[in-house]
């Protein structure tokens, strides 16, 4: 299980995009995917990283892999700097750190065979020969649970399931520190879902690996992670241990999320307090003011619309303390839905009256 | 929207430019012997240095291309070698003759071309289908010249020797303005008589690529998402049709049109030389023979400018096709 | 009330590589005011079937037959069809931004349901309507909004487009295929509210398909279960999720994360699903089936009541006994079979 | 159940092949596809005679360029009809029609397939640079694209042709001028979606290096849009060459060339009475690109099934 010791951190790290301008010779577009996170991987752990589609989750999970060159920051991982490492001197690094894709079907290149997809990571950086490599492939595929007589098909002779076992026997091959695992389950069905998150736990036990594990799916992260974060629109709003942050969780975003969450159980679905949040997701462009989740807070005051707040430690302490990011945190006993906001410009007031903020199409 | 259409009128401005530069050097850059041509056989060099000179031929090349785009902008494409006619009024002598042929078969083709693709994309594998793609892939492999030669032969030659001169042998009649002398006919029908072969050849042969064309682009639309919700709407197949596959599938036919527009300037060339009509094509092919530099570049620039207004024209239809575009 | 009457539905595609047969035989009923949930995974033929009942299956092949109204739509004329999709049977699908034609105004192509079906209306009238029905599907300012396209709006808002644009004429059946799958969890979570709403407000009947166990507990009334290309088990809600009785029907709860203890490993069900052109002889769950004994493999099962409740079906050869079927899901758990 | 079979079932059944690379697939598709085997068959021919021109004149005992202006011509010095002498007549010097065709063949032939080689070759590099790094090396490629293609095509190889002199190379590279544009233009469109893919991020994150990733990545995913263009480019250019030769601007005299002889044919109306002169190079020419055509599209129903896909007979 988990050390202490931290793997990956990162602090302060900020992404923008260039997404065009505005008008004809307006100023340029900044679409900003990553705003100020900070955060710490320990060795042997998952950590599970929640949010909705364009919560900017992948592209964070790109800049802590530097694929993406991050605007603000700095990232460290195993002691040493990685932030503004250039592509060749990333390049030993790369295989200690590797990913899992979401899409079985586009990760995999069609017109290559599977042999030597899964060889690609020992082509690049090892100097075995071919004879080893090849053996080498059949043992990943084997570890996998892959038939390793099939090394020379191609993708598209496997199902969806078998697919993204090729991807983690890629991701395997150089025998990383860390997995970043990108929605790896999401375009799975769900009796083939559960053999490859078995498969995932397996592996950890197996090489001691380190996840970062990409979720939208609340179930599947609480599943599967020690600690999760939660992330809003290019920042982290909640972070802690799994167990705390779904018993008593203190932003009420990560409280509606909890809720909106789909339950395969009628009686319990029916129970519980189900808080449906206005409006969608703000534009990541021009982002609001203030809490970026103010509009759509039932619980937000005057102040969340121009004070932004920073990450704070709730309880605990360490990597493995609870921060939550929210001026207003709720108490654990505290109800959501028993919250009316107390400001006029947020949606769900639009919602009621019909009038007021119109929302941004993203 | 005003500022996709700024974005595309200056992206086609630079093109404009760089077409001069292109035709101008390939043409000015090259070695050339006009001098010696013009001033034949028995020419001593000092001759063939004075008609040069005479020609701005010995200048240095950017000397002569900044003079010459000078003079463009101002209307002003130089003079024929030959006959001191100037190069613009060489243009709009020939122009009426190749927009006459152009259009009318762009229009024929378009008509022949998008509605056998959409008769074949409604019932796929149907008889009908079936004939329309053995018929457009017959004319799609035809040249214009063999096409327009068999049409020439048969509908021209064969049928007035039989004595019916259904047909007129060659030439162009103007639509408006003075008759010519050698030729006294002009008015709408006589033009029309006369530009219906060079019309049919051309248009044959292109609207077998749309028929094709809007085909594929029909199909891949009818298996849309949005067409499984207009049948879901309880709509006419009519309606489904016409009012929601072609709307979408017209956009890239469009596109198509605008690249086809510069093959269209070509097509007009084998058209032109093989029924007589002394248009753009047949004065450049003239100049060609006899290396009239000015008159060859002026007709290559005027028709690729008018290619790359053509198609800012067919980018705008794009954009109100297709809502989608105006975002950029 | 019945509303819908499925009865041996057969859909199959001629392909390349031999005929697809993505329904076999699938019966099922659809009561007036309630929600029918079909769950299945890809490829099991949920989607098929109800777009078949629709005929927006082309270059199908179909058999069988479905009561609706007085009318077999299998049977039916593509006008007859057309008379009553749109008006009494709406429809919504998976992906918003496909299912909208990207090239008309949202408010257009409302009106056009509207007046396909009644030219009286004008459009005037019609455009009202449109926007009456933007409002109440939840669209802030739908008098603006009713001129924008549909990239104009955001995957949460088109599919209230969709939804306004399927009860335009109050239909009394909604079919809505995978309405949420394409949505994050707090979008989804509204648009189930409104199909809630839109039900509990015009007492439509809904057939929801989806492949999220969490959607079907949270809004069917009951539930079919499909399996390569049939229904394998068919039961009120509160049956399918706590007593199920066909393996796989067990095998897809069983997987669900939630299920297990934190840190134990999950509970699978093994391999994939059969090919739809070679299926097995017998069951085509068997395969896959921790419980599968000789007869699985030789024989079909067909639907049969279970538990001793007229309403609860399932095509296993397993005992129809709560008591023993119990017994045996018991043992297999002690000998590991179900990981 | 539905008169018009038109469009795919909503949900493609999932279908478990088994073993099978890409590759074999097109394999098996083209060879149902019997007009495509036929149109192959025809090509074959046609190469075969325009490899093996020489031998099958020297069988004939018959000189493409030889003018019998005794035997090849009749009384009134007008070129002979198809006889047993000559199969196809004699034209208007007394050449041996079926002789010139022949060779003919290996002209037209060999310059459609050089010209649509080089074109390819350039429009897949040029495409393949501005689709990966896009930027400034994007913008000027796509500029260059817009010249070309504003440009009207035969006029500007006529004129081409003319500056620099008539001889096969000229044609060839004139050729491969106008049509690499079209070529890059499709491969850049196919890298700038393909690079989008995971699988390009997964062999980043993997550590691949650009020239990698363009050449074992993204090239192989090119060979089908390659093949499928240049089976289609291949006709294009071998009807642009016989138009250059119709308007007098081909391969030098006297080599025989399809176009050019159809040009003699024309020159003052002599076909009216010999209408052979223009009925079997034109046959011909039009029989080679119609091989060419229903060929490339065999192939491309073979690589790229959508169409037939979306028809799902």
């Amino acid at each position: 299980m988990s050390s202490d010791e931290v793997l990956l951190s990162a602090s302060g790290v900020s992404k923008r995009f260039n997404v065009g301008s505005r008008g004809l010779l307006g100023g340029r577009l900044q679409l900003s995917a990553v705003d100020n996170v900070s955060l710490e991987i320990k060795k042997g752990e998952t950590l599970g990283l929640v949010g909705e589609s364009g919560c900017g989750k992948s592209s964070l999970a790109r800049c802590l892999t530097r694929l993406y060159d991050v605007d603000e920051g700095t990232i460290t991982f195993d002691g040493r700097d990685i932030t503004n490492l250039g592509r060749r001197q990333m390049q030993p690094l790369r295989s200690e750190m590797q990913m899992i894709f979401q899409d079985p079907y586009g990760s995999l290149n069609p017109r290559r065979r599977v042999g030597s997809i899964i060889g690609d990571a020992l082509a690049i950086h090892g100097n075995r020969g071919k004879g080893t490599r090849r053996q080498q492939v059949q043992e990943l595929m084997e570890i996998v649970g892959l038939n390793p007589e099939h090394y020379n098909r191609y993708p598209a002779d496997f199902s969806g399931g078998q697919r993204q076992r090729i991807g983690i026997a890629r991701a395997l091959a150089l025998k990383p520190k860390l997995i970043v695992c990108d929605e790896p389950v999401s375009a799975l069905d769900v009796s083939i879902q559960a053999q490859v998150i078995n498969l995932l736990q397996d592996l950890q036990r197996e090489f001691d690996l380190t996840y970062l594990f990409i979720s939208h799916d609340l179930s599947v992260v609480q599943h599967i992670s020690d600690r999760i974060a939660v992330m809003y629109l290019g920042r982290i709003v909640e972070s802690g241990p799994v167990e705390e942050v779904f018993t008593a969780s203190s932003h009420p975003y990560t409280r509606a999320l909890l809720s909106a969450k789909p339950i395969a159980d009628p009686r319990a679905a029916e129970q519980r307090d189900r808080i449906v949040l206005a409006g969608d997701l703000p534009s990541p462009i021009s982002p609001p003011s203030g809490c970026r989740f103010h509009p759509r807070c039932p619980k937000a005051e005057q102040d969340c619309v121009t004070v932004v707040p920073t990450l704070e430690i709730l309880r605990g302490a360490g990597p493995d303390a609870q921060r939550v990011e929210c001026l207003h945190p709720l108490e654990a006993d505290q109800d959501l839905s028993s919250f009316t906001p107390s400001i006029a410009d947020t949606i769900i007031g639009a919602d009621a009256a019909a009038t007021g903020s119109r929302e941004v199409a993203s | 929207m005003i500022r996709f259409i700024f974005v595309r009128l200056i992206t086609g401005l630079l093109v404009v430019f760089l077409v001069s530069v292109a035709t101008f050097l390939m043409f000015f850059a090259a070695p050339n012997d006009v001098a010696r041509t013009m001033a034949g056989k028995a020419a001593t060099p000092e001759t063939i240095a004075l008609i040069n000179h005479r020609l701005g031929l010995d200048q240095p090349l950017w000397h002569q291309y900044g003079h010459f785009i000078w003079r463009a902008l101002h209307g002003d494409l130089g003079y024929d070698y030959y006959h001191q006619r100037s190069v613009v009024s060489i243009i709009k002598g020939a122009a009426p003759v190749s927009l006459s042929i152009a259009f009318g078969a762009a229009i024929l083709w378009m008509i022949l071309g998008v509605g056998s693709g959409i008769i074949s994309a409604v019932r796929p594998r149907s008889f009908m289908d079936r004939a329309l793609n053995v018929l457009a892939l017959i004319f799609y492999s035809m040249p214009t010249f063999v096409l327009g030669s068999m049409l020439l032969f048969f509908l021209y030659f064969k049928l007035t020797s039989a004595g019916h001169a259904w047909f007129p042998a060659a030439g162009y009649v103007p639509w408006f303005g003075k008759p010519d002398p050698s030729n006294p006919q002009h008015g709408f029908w006589p033009w029309m008589h006369h530009l219906i072969l060079p019309w049919v050849t051309l248009a044959l042969v292109t609207a077998a690529a749309y028929t094709r064309f809007t085909r594929g682009s029909m199909l891949e639309v009818l298996s849309e998402d949005y067409i499984r919700t207009a049948r879901a709407k309880g709509i006419s197949e009519r309606r489904v049709v016409f009012r929601h596959a072609l709307r979408s599938a017209l956009t890239p036919v469009v596109t198509q049109f605008g690249i086809d527009l510069a093959i269209l300037a070509g097509g007009t060339v084998v058209t032109e030389q093989l029924f007589g009509m002394h248009g753009l094509g047949w004065n450049s092919l003239t100049a060609i023979t006899n290396q009239d530099l000015p008159v060859i570049v002026g007709i290559l620039l005027v028709v690729s400018v008018f290619v790359v207004v053509a198609n800012f024209l067919v980018d705008l239809i794009y954009a109100v096709l297709d809502p989608r575009v105006r975002l950029y | 009330m019945v509303l819908l009457h499925v009865t041996d539905l057969n859909v199959s595609f001629d392909t390349d590589d031999g005929v697809v047969k993505a329904v076999r035989g699938i019966s099922f009923d659809v009561d007036r005011g309630k929600t029918l949930g079909i769950v299945g995974e890809s490829g099991s033929g949920k989607s098929v079937s109800t777009q078949t009942l629709a005929g927006l299956t082309r270059g199908a092949r179909v058999s069988g037959s479905a009561q609706f109204d007085g009318l077999d739509l299998i049977k039916a004329s593509p006008s007859q069809r057309r008379s009553v999709l749109g008006r009494k049977i709406g429809m919504i699908f998976q992906d918003p931004l496909t299912s909208l034609h990207p090239a008309y105004r949202v408010g257009a192509q409302i009106v056009e349901t509207i007046r396909a079906h009644d030219r009286s209306i004008s459009k005037r009238a019609a455009r009202l309507r449109a926007i009456e029905l933007l409002g109440m599907v939840g669209i802030p300012f739908p008098s603006e909004r009713v001129d924008e396209f549909p990239h104009q709006f955001s995957g949460g808002m088109r599919q209230r487009v969709m939804i306004a644009m399927a009860m335009a004429l109050d239909p009394t059946l909604l079919i809505a295929d995978e309405p949420t799958t394409a949505l994050d969890v707090t979008v989804q979570a509204q648009v189930l509210e409104l199909m809630r709403k839109v039900q509990a407000e015009f007492g439509t009947a809904i057939i929801l398909i989806t492949h999220d166990l969490g959607v079907i507990a949270d809004v069917a009334d009951d539930v079919a279960v499909m399996y390569a290309g049939t229904i394998v088990e068919r039961a009120p809600r509160d049956e399918i999720f706590y007593q199920p009785h066909h393996p796989y029907t067990e095998g897809l709860l069983d997987s669900m994360p939630g299920r297990v203890e934190r840190g134990q490993p999950l509970r699978p069900v093994k391999g994939s699903p059969p090919s739809l052109i070679d299926l097995p002889p017998g069951c085509p769950f068997a395969p896959r089936c921790p419980y599968r004994f000789d007869r699985c493999d030789q024989e079909v099962p067909v639907l049969q009541t279970v538990f001793g409740d007229e309403q609860h079906q399932s095509a296993c050869f397993l005992p129809t006994e709560i008591e023993e079927r119990k017994a045996l899901r018991e043992q297999l758990v002690e000998k590991g079979g179900i990981r | 159940m539905s008169a018009t079979p038109a469009t795919a079932p909503p949900t493609a059944p999932k279908t478990t092949i088994v073993a099978r690379g890409p590759w074999a697939l097109a394999w098996r598709r083209f060879r149902k596809d019997k007009v495509a085997l036929i149109a192959a068959a025809v090509m074959a021919v046609i190469i075969l005679v325009a490899i093996f021109a020489p031998l099958i004149n020297s069988a004939l005992g018959q000189d493409p360029n030889y003018q019998d202006q005794v035997n090849g011509l009749d009384v009134n010095g007008l070129p002979l009809g198809p006889s047993g002498a000559h199969w196809l007549g004699t034209d208007a010097l007394g050449r041996d029609v079926f002789a010139r065709l022949v060779y003919g063949a290996r002209i037209s032939i060999g310059i459609g397939i050089l010209s649509t080689g080089i074109a390819v070759a350039v429009g897949v590099v040029l495409g393949l640079l501005a689709g990966y790094f896009r930027g400034i090396v994007d913008v000027i490629i796509a500029r260059l694209l817009d010249v070309v293609l504003a440009l009207p095509v035969v006029l500007a190889a006529v004129a081409l042709v003319a500056v620099f002199g008539q001889s096969p190379l000229v044609t060839v590279l004139v050729l491969a001028f106008f049509s690499w544009a079209t070529m890059a233009r499709i491969v850049r469109g196919q890298v700038i979606s393909l690079r989008e893919r995971e699988f390009i991020e997964a062999a980043r994150s993997l550590g691949a290096s650009s020239t990698r990733i363009m050449f074992v990545e993204l090239l192989p995913n090119l060979v089908m849009p390659i093949i499928i263009y240049f089976s289609l480019l291949v006709p294009v250019n071998i009807v642009t060459n016989a138009v250059l030769a119709f308007l007098g601007l081909g391969i030098p005299v006297p080599t025989a060339d399809w176009g050019g002889m159809i040009s003699d044919a024309e020159a003052g109306g002599l076909y009216q009475q010999a209408w052979w002169l223009v009925f079997f190079p034109g046959g011909v020419l039009v029989l080679t690109t119609l091989a060419f055509n229903l060929l490339g599209d065999g192939i491309r129903d073979a690589l790229d099934p959508r169409i037939e896909r979306l028809l799902r007979k």
